[in-house]
């Protein structure tokens, strides 16, 4: 049996080790509750001036027990010990501590505490400058708590959707008569508490409710409510944000508590809940109280020590004295007393605290000691002693003298801070209330209400009446029950309290800036002479001094510190805490991992990959896959261990000389139809489409309202009112939304409708010299010859078998023919091309072929060679504005501001290096004189580039300042590597510049 | 068409090929479905469907019935509703749009039939080939649409007419029309160049209830 | 993360399927050709970002493709209204 | 001003730290001045410092509403660097970059500029064009640049993923050394306590109401403490800039919108650079308390609530993880959003307005932090001289009617 765990309490046995020594826990147990059984009494070091450090609290609220958990790929840093559920071969560390946490060389620091006021690193390491750099190194290496792992996390999380009419926060006495009162309503309830097991504060309670034992009680209510199908009963599950419209998220810890990694299923889980009505149960924090060295091992929260006695069977020490400023403190006495262990005496600021339970206590012998102040602890790795002295009824001051009590723990208890983190989330103000000496939720803009102790009600009957309250008309006002409470009040019996005392700074012999340090955030090393400090220098607002200070900025947001260290400065301004102001808590509640915020939207799930018809055929055929928006397209189709450039030196040079075959599937499609299309179509694109015939094609650019280009492709007119609309690849959806846009919000009188058909049609191109051929292996029923089916002609026929309509318009200038069939059919019909052109050699390309293949015709890619800021004019493409329209289509104005029409814009070009064989780097900037210092007059970048089998030079697009009147000049592209290409300004068409070949 | 001709629906890869064993059920959360289902999730894709997108105006009777005239279905006017008949459904996107699906059905066939009593300003699409309908079976299947979906279905079940209705939202990160059916399970109709994904997505969300995907027609 | 109600649907529905599409009742010049570049930047780019009362248009992209305009106060997040294109809101700065 | 130092912190360590001066003055305002600067974030109080110090204007009050530094500067990411597209703005970020390298000196003031290098990385081929095209305009204006391989990329930040296998494989960066982070708090606080020492009056809890103008020119601004005079009012109110605008009759073609931010609880060292990524969305530091500091995109509406929706946060979170899958155990501490100011063209407008003596400096969307020295030395310079800094004249709101943006989508993409 370990050295402080009460003989009452057994179970089965546990071993884990701390810090590498074996120990031995209870099933049941917290990491926390198991160190303080086997008497361990450091668990860390504190962050800044590596104070020894340990176990304070129970729960969230634990500012010290900060450990590492594991090793390997699974660990996880920072974990509060106080949460972490004992379990077989657990192992855990102390986050800080070299080379132990027992004897830390940097608790040397800690004795040149003084040289380290908050904000010091501010008014020095600045001379001489460059050795800042050096400073930040070693500032740097004493950064951090725990250590993240190296490898990809083991585990995966998930998350759930959830809807429900009421959610309950919290499943302690408020939250769980809440969830009783609505789930009888019929109303859809989720209860969630951060806890392995629903009750709260009564699991610590030897009170009687309704007759049962506290803990009974608690039983028999959970089964009720697991019985009703209408709850949702998630425990081990913390809400942690609070947002917008009622929506909460809640972390749901599924196997952390049976080892470090999940042996089965989800490590954790996300409840994404839309609440109609949220009840907030999340009880209150003990307030400590700040006194010289009450960071010393053995000083913990008064509710603490009783947690650990009542429900953990564990008495941390041996001799106790309690310290407090209030009535329920009282109760650690006397569970402390009931273990047999020695209470030495309770210390009451309060100058003459009477009461029952004040009688209580008295009547077991316990001697209480009042209008006293502890005012210091002493002790090195644990207390030894507390030091006493009378104080002045208002706390300010010691008015006699100072005694010793030797004692190893000190419970303190200055009060309670109701939980208002969640309520905070939501905006409400909190509001400060002298009555319970704390903050109260304020009225927020959701649709909440809290009940019990997170509103500042800490009487059990209180808690449950309001419980039940807030849980009724909860259900009510999300539609059902009549909001009025139906089961019974329950019997609670419970002593009256007396006021309690507002004390949050223990006066000291000393002054604040001379006593020892009395801590206020025991994460960060915030004392109170910090904040007086921060007051001192100027620092007026809550907000500066908590950033001056870092006062609230640990992993346990200031669930201690906050209020203590604001009624502080307070008092250096001479103000009011609610003059002062408030404090604002965001999410997270408690720290909630990564992995579980990002679910299974990762890895192969990140974002959907989207696939052609052909898709397994190109990987069949081992092409390489270029990542367009969410699509994979083939890149190129490389053959005996060829490069890119072999492969697409070969793709190339197949489509010019023969055929080739492109998966073009991916292009945006849009269905049109209606009496106003070819006006709307009209009004969208720069040229004009009123009089485009059924069976014919027309290229469109199409602009942003600024005058900019922002998508282009081919439009067909498919029969009357009825027109087919191709766009970028990346552009399908923005387009679609585009026309949407302008139909509905500008032009609703036009009645057109537009429907996406880009994945119902896959597109095969087949283009070559030979791709008349080609198509008349497989298609005998259109008349394929020049006169009959023309360039920028589509046709309907049969492909293979299959119905299919054929477009003739060409990206790469050689004739073409683009085979568009239902996607089913897509991989048949795309075999059966490659089959047919067999004898010629037919010859599968990728997207890098396709754009050198365009770029030696001089197309443009939008989005490569324009960026958001290139005009119709500048891509040299005046012929597609349609001046003479009649209707003023979209971003037509724009083309005539002063800036559009601009002499020396950047105009689209070609560009031919002088020496052939040199590829300009896409990207590559544009000089006219090559031999200027930097900074360098820029007169434009290249867009494209490309070494051009064909030709057996290399060529680029660029767009460069007045481009199309500097035709001849030459220019120059300074790289990286040092080299500075020359090349000269030529017309961006390269190939076949009369553009004979595609109308063959 | 030729017999010879081969068809590929969106999820053929995946028929059969890529089942998942049910994993023995051992977490609580397993043991909520019943032990005897060898699969929690059981997908089922309706190959080779016809699938047309029909737009027109709802406030318009004539439209309607024409509609009703040329299907013997009405066209659902009832946001997030559908209606059936046989294999047909006409399920309601929008104030003027609908998608109009036949189990196995011949859209050229359709859209013809269609085209013929429709008069006005309408539109019929063939997205056939776009598009894919799948079945989600199982007692898995209510926590699988809430880890894919935003959307409240449950809402469905405590709804009075409970039958019938349909909805377009978000699945994982892809798209989806989902409709219950009144055999507890729920439709999807999905996009063709997603298809992967969401059958990734699927076997990954069943994969704790055990998860298959299978052909209608195999 | 907001729960709009979409006129058309009827139903609230969660923001992700929806768009948001910039400040409402913003209508594109008759002519133009008649204004001033200062007229048309105007008319391109400049826009009342309320703080408080904003009429706005949002796009059910992942529903029924329609779309609608809501009165949102940006402050608060709260949407006071929706309601379709072409009609007007009831709700307004000056009327709240 | 009594200068710190190493020396002045030993000295005062002996006296218990009681005889630490004021870091500023908290002065009554005066009845006028000179200029009034409206908004005391990190761009105005440095717009104040540099109006007094290179200008030698020093009747001028700085009118703030809530506490110093309190809006974006306390709510960013930190993020410094220089590596524009354009060269309007990447030499307007050079010249801040520059004053970054020696403004702990300059204000007597550790701002703890640490130049830790960031990386932007490019998940696909038309990411690495846009590279290539920004590293290489970035060389020739002579910023610090190159293009890495994702081998360096992983020496630069070993606990990155550069598999190719990854749904968006890293195929490079660019890498500018010279950019890292700051400490946004002492940024602030380091202006506020040099303006102050140069007789500038910072004026907190005092909000601006109404801008007072006669015969087209401004007169002095009404605020919840009444009206003070003014021959000029410079307004740098990120995130509120159309409201104040309003108070003058002025429309600005900026739209307010949250952008989201979030922090791990502090980890021992594990990241000694600055990596962002546009196409998978998010950017991540490490603070030198230990904080993993990660900027989300900017979320779709406009909005004034300093919070965002979650779902962008998710989206961020996610993206964290593909590029650091051994950060997923690690946990979000706390997260918060700011209100941007975004303009179509993603540069802000630092401007002369229609009123005559009014100037506003806004428009900085996500990127208005690291921006701060250079954005105050060239606001002061146009707003002292009533004619734009020549770093400040394409930054015109003229821009707007002309259509002559500066489009920094690309570079300012994903933020900060």
């Amino acid at each position: 049996m370990s050295l402080n765990r009460l003989q009452t309490h057994t179970g089965t046995t546990l071993d884990f080790t701390f810090n590498g020594k074996a120990y031995q826990g209870i099933a049941g147990d917290t990491l926390a509750s198991a160190l303080l059984a086997n008497g361990v009494n450091v668990v860390g070091r504190s962050f800044k001036f590596a104070r020894p450090r340990g176990i304070f609290g129970h729960g969230a609220e634990e500012p010290n027990g900060i450990i590492q958990l594991g090793s390997g790929a699974g660990t996880v840093p920072n974990l509060k010990a106080t949460q972490v559920e004992l379990y077989q071969d657990l192992e855990a560390s102390s986050v800080n501590g070299w080379p132990s946490v027992n004897y830390d060389v940097m608790g040397i620091i800690g004795a040149f505490g003084r040289l380290m006021p908050p904000g010091f690193y501010y008014k020095t390491f600045m001379y001489p400058k460059k050795l800042w750099m050096t400073y930040e190194r070693f500032i740097r290496k004493a950064a951090g708590l725990g250590a993240t792992p190296v490898e990809a996390d083991p585990d995966s999380y998930d998350k759930l959707n959830q809807h429900c009419d009421v959610l309950v926060v919290g499943a302690g006495p408020a939250g769980l008569v809440a969830a009783r009162e609505a789930a009888r309503t019929g109303a859809r309830v989720i209860v969630a508490d951060e806890q392995s097991e629903f009750g709260g504060s009564l699991l610590a309670s030897k009170q009687a409710i309704d007759g049962l034992q506290a803990t009974n009680w608690v039983a028999s209510l959970v089964a009720e409510l697991r019985a009703c199908n209408n709850v949702q009963l998630l425990p081990r599950s913390t809400v942690f944000g609070y947002y917008d419209h009622n929506f909460l998220t809640i972390l749901e810890r599924r196997t952390d508590h049976l080892g470090l990694t999940a042996a089965q299923g989800v490590r954790q889980r996300m409840h994404r809940v839309r609440a109609a009505q949220v009840v907030l149960a999340t009880g209150a924090f003990e307030r400590p109280l700040v006194f010289a060295h009450n960071d010393i091992p053995g000083v913990m929260l008064a509710s603490s020590v009783s947690t650990y006695v009542n429900r953990y069977g564990v008495a941390p020490g041996n001799k106790l004295v309690v310290f407090t400023t209030n009535d329920n403190a009282y109760q650690t006495a006397l569970d402390w007393h009931e273990t047999g262990r020695d209470v030495v005496a309770v210390i009451d600021t309060r100058s003459n605290p009477s009461g029952d339970i004040v009688a209580a206590v008295k009547a077991k012998g316990i001697s209480v000691i009042a209008g006293h102040g502890l005012i210091e602890a002493q002790g090195n790795q644990r207390v030894k002693r507390a030091l006493i002295a009378p104080i002045n009824a208002l706390g300010t001051e010691v008015t006699g003298p100072v005694r010793r009590l030797d004692c190893d723990l000190i419970a303190c208890s200055g009060g309670w801070s109701p939980a208002i983190h969640l309520s905070s989330h939501t905006g409400a103000k909190p509001v400060w209330d002298e009555s319970i000496v704390g903050f109260r939720p304020g009225e927020s803009k959701q649709q909440e209400r809290s009940a019990g102790a997170c509103r500042g009600t800490f009487d059990l009957i209180g808690c449950l009446a309001e419980g039940a309250t807030a849980g009724a008309e909860a259900a009510k006002m999300s539609g059902y029950g009549e909001g009025i409470p139906q089961f019974p009040c329950s019997a609670v019996e419970e002593f009256v309290e007396q006021p309690q005392q507002a004390l949050f700074l223990v006066p000291h012999i000393k002054s604040i800036s001379r006593a020892p340090s009395q801590f206020v955030d025991f994460q960060l090393d915030v004392s109170a002479s910090g904040i007086e400090l921060a007051v001192r220098e100027g620092f007026e607002s809550v907000e500066h001094v908590k950033r001056y200070t870092a006062l609230g900025f640990g992993t346990d947001q200031g669930k201690l510190g906050n209020i203590n260290g604001m009624a502080i400065l307070a008092n250096a301004l001479d103000q009011t805490i609610a003059e002062t102001g408030t404090t604002i808590f965001r999410p997270s509640y408690t720290p909630t991992t990564f992995g579980a915020i990002a679910g299974r939207d990762v890895t192969n799930l990140f974002d959907p990959e989207r696939y052609t018809a052909m898709h397994r055929w190109h990987v069949e055929q081992g092409a390489e896959f270029e990542d367009v928006g969410q699509w994979k397209r083939p890149w190129y189709f490389p053959q005996n261990n060829e490069t890119m450039q072999e492969s697409v030196n070969r793709e190339g040079l197949a489509v010019r000389n023969t055929v080739g075959i492109l998966d073009a599937s991916t292009l945006g499609k849009i269905d049109i139809q209606g009496p106003d299309a070819a006006e709307f179509i009209t009004r969208m694109y720069t040229n004009s489409y009123l009089k485009l015939a059924p069976g014919k094609c027309r290229y469109g650019v199409m602009l942003k309202e600024d005058g900019m280009i922002f998508d282009d492709g081919v439009c067909a007119c498919l029969g009357e009112n009825h027109y087919l609309m191709f766009t970028t690849t990346g552009g399908a959806a923005g387009v679609l939304a585009w026309l949407e846009l302008w139909q509905q919000t500008e032009w609703p009188d036009l009645q057109v409708y537009f429907t996406s058909v880009t994945d119902h049609w896959t597109t095969a191109t087949v283009t070559g010299p030979n791709a008349r051929k080609v198509i008349a292996k497989v298609c005998s029923d259109i008349e394929l010859s020049n006169e009959a089916f023309s360039f920028m002609d589509w046709r309907d026929g049969t492909v293979a078998g299959v119905k299919a309509r054929i477009f003739r318009i060409s990206f790469t200038g050689e004739l073409s023919y683009e085979v568009n069939v239902p996607a089913h059919y897509g991989r048949h019909v795309w075999e059966a091309l490659m089959a047919a052109g067999e004898e010629f050699n037919i010859t599968p390309y990728g997207t890098e072929t396709m754009h050198v293949l365009r770029a030696e015709k001089g197309f443009i890619i939008v989005g490569q060679d324009t960026d958001g800021s290139m005009t119709p004019a500048d891509m040299n493409m005046d012929w597609v504005v349609g001046k003479n329209k009649t209707f003023s289509f979209v971003g037509k104005r724009s083309l005539y501001r002063s800036d559009s029409v601009r002499e020396n814009r950047k105009q689209l070009v070609g560009l031919k290096t002088l020496q052939g064989s040199d590829v300009l780097p896409e990207g590559a900037q544009v000089v006219f004189d090559a031999k200027q210092k930097i900074p360098m007059s820029m007169q434009g970048h290249v867009t494209s580039s490309y070494f051009s089998a064909s030709l057996g030079h290399s060529i680029a697009l660029a767009v460069v300042k007045g481009g199309h009147s500097r035709l001849g000049l030459i220019v120059h592209c300074p790289l990286a590597d040092g080299r500075i290409i020359a090349a000269e300004i030529v017309s961006s068409v390269f190939y076949d510049p009369k553009g004979e070949r595609h109308h063959v | 068409m030729s017999k010879s001709i081969k068809l590929e629906s969106p999820l053929h890869y995946f028929h059969a090929a890529l089942n998942r064993k049910p994993e023995p059920v051992k977490s609580p959360a397993g043991a909520l479905f019943n032990d005897e289902a060898e699969y929690g999730l059981v997908v089922k894709e309706a190959t080779l469907s016809a699938h047309l997108n029909l737009r027109g105006d709802g406030s318009n009777a004539h439209f309607c019935s024409e509609v009703t005239e040329a299907l013997g279905l009405m066209v659902p006017l009832t946001p997030g509703t559908y209606q059936r008949n046989g294999n047909t459904s006409i399920y309601w996107l929008g104030p003027s749009e609908w998608l109009l699906v036949e189990i196995g059905g011949d859209a050229e066939e359709l859209e013809t039939r269609l085209r013929k009593t429709l008069t006005g300003h309408i539109s019929i699409v063939d997205i056939s080939g776009g598009q894919t309908c799948i079945n989600l079976r199982g007692p898995g299947v209510a926590t699988v649409l809430k880890k894919s979906s935003i959307y409240d279905f449950e809402a469905w079940d405590n709804a009075t007419s409970a039958l019938g209705r349909a909805v377009q939202t978000n699945f994982a990160k892809a798209s989806a029309i989902i409709s219950n059916k009144s055999d507890g399970s729920y439709d999807l109709v999905i996009r063709r160049s997603f298809a992967d994904y969401v059958a990734q997505w699927l076997l990954d969300a069943g994969e704790e209830f055990g998860c298959r995907i299978e052909a209608e027609k195999e | 993360m907001l729960l709009i109600h979409c006129p058309h649907c009827q139903e609230y529905r969660d923001e992700e399927e929806f768009s948001y599409g910039g400040e409402a009742h913003i209508v594109r010049p008759l002519e133009p050709e008649a204004l001033s570049d200062e007229e048309w930047g105007d008319y391109l780019f400049f826009r009342t970002n309320s703080r408080g009362i904003h009429h706005e248009m949002w796009y059910h992209l992942v529903g029924c493709r329609r779309y609608f305009n809501a009165t949102r106060n940006t402050v608060t997040y709260e949407i006071l209204e929706t309601y379709k294109t072409g009609t007007q809101p009831t709700i307004t700065g000056a009327n709240l | 001003m009594k200068k710190y130092s190493a020396f002045s912190l030993f000295k005062n360590a002996l006296s218990y730290h009681e005889n630490w001066q004021k870091v500023w003055r908290s002065p009554t305002p005066k009845k006028d001045y000179d200029v009034i600067v409206v908004g005391g974030g990190g761009h105005g109080l440095a717009t104040a410092y540099y109006l007094a110090k290179v200008h030698g204007i020093t009747n001028i009050a700085v009118i703030e509403k809530g506490y110093l530094g309190g809006g974006n500067t306390a709510r960013n990411t930190t993020i410094i660097r220089s590596n524009y597209l354009w060269d309007e703005a990447s030499q307007l970020y050079d010249l801040s970059l520059k004053l970054w390298e020696g403004l702990s000196q300059e204000l007597n003031y550790n701002v703890m500029f640490s130049q830790r290098g960031v990386l932007n990385l490019g998940h696909n081929l038309q990411d690495m064009r846009d590279i290539e095209r920004r590293v290489n305009a970035n060389r020739l204006n002579g910023i610090d640049g190159e293009v890495v391989s994702p081998e360096r990329i992983k020496e630069i930040a070993p606990l990155i993923n550069i598999s190719r296998n990854s749904r968006y494989p890293i195929l490079g960066a660019s890498w500018q050394p010279r950019g890292g982070t700051a400490r946004h708090d002492a940024v602030a606080w380091g202006y506020a306590r040099g303006a102050d020492a140069l007789g500038v009056d910072l004026i907190q809890q005092t909000e601006v109401t109404g801008i007072r103008r006669k015969d087209g020119a401004v007169v002095g601004v009404e605020t919840t403490h009444g009206f003070i005079g003014a021959r000029k009012v410079a307004c740098v109110t990120a995130g509120n800039s159309s409201v104040v605008a309003a108070m003058a009759g002025v429309r600005l073609p900026v739209e307010s919108r949250p952008l989201q931010a979030l922090v791990s609880e502090p980890v021992k060292p594990c990241l000694d650079t600055v990596v962002m990524s546009n196409a998978v969305h998010g950017y991540i530091s490490q603070s030198d308390k230990g904080d993993l500091v990660i900027g989300a995109g900017v979320d779709s509406y406009n909005g004034y609530g300093q919070r965002g929706s979650f779902h962008v946060v998710e989206h961020t979170i996610q993206a964290i993880c593909e590029l650091f899958p051994a950060f997923s155990r690690v946990r979000m501490n706390r997260q918060w959003g700011g209100i941007v100011d975004t303009c179509p063209d993603a540069c802000p407008i630092i401007s002369k307005t229609s009123v005559k003596g009014l100037y506003f400096n806004c428009g900085w969307g996500t990127g208005g932090f690291k921006a701060t020295p250079g954005s105050g030395y060239v606001f002061a310079d146009t707003v002292a001289n009533d004619h734009p800094h020549p770093l400040a004249a394409a930054f015109n709101i003229d821009r707007f009617n002309t259509g002559a943006l500066i489009d920094e989508h690309g570079a300012a993409g994903v933020a900060h």
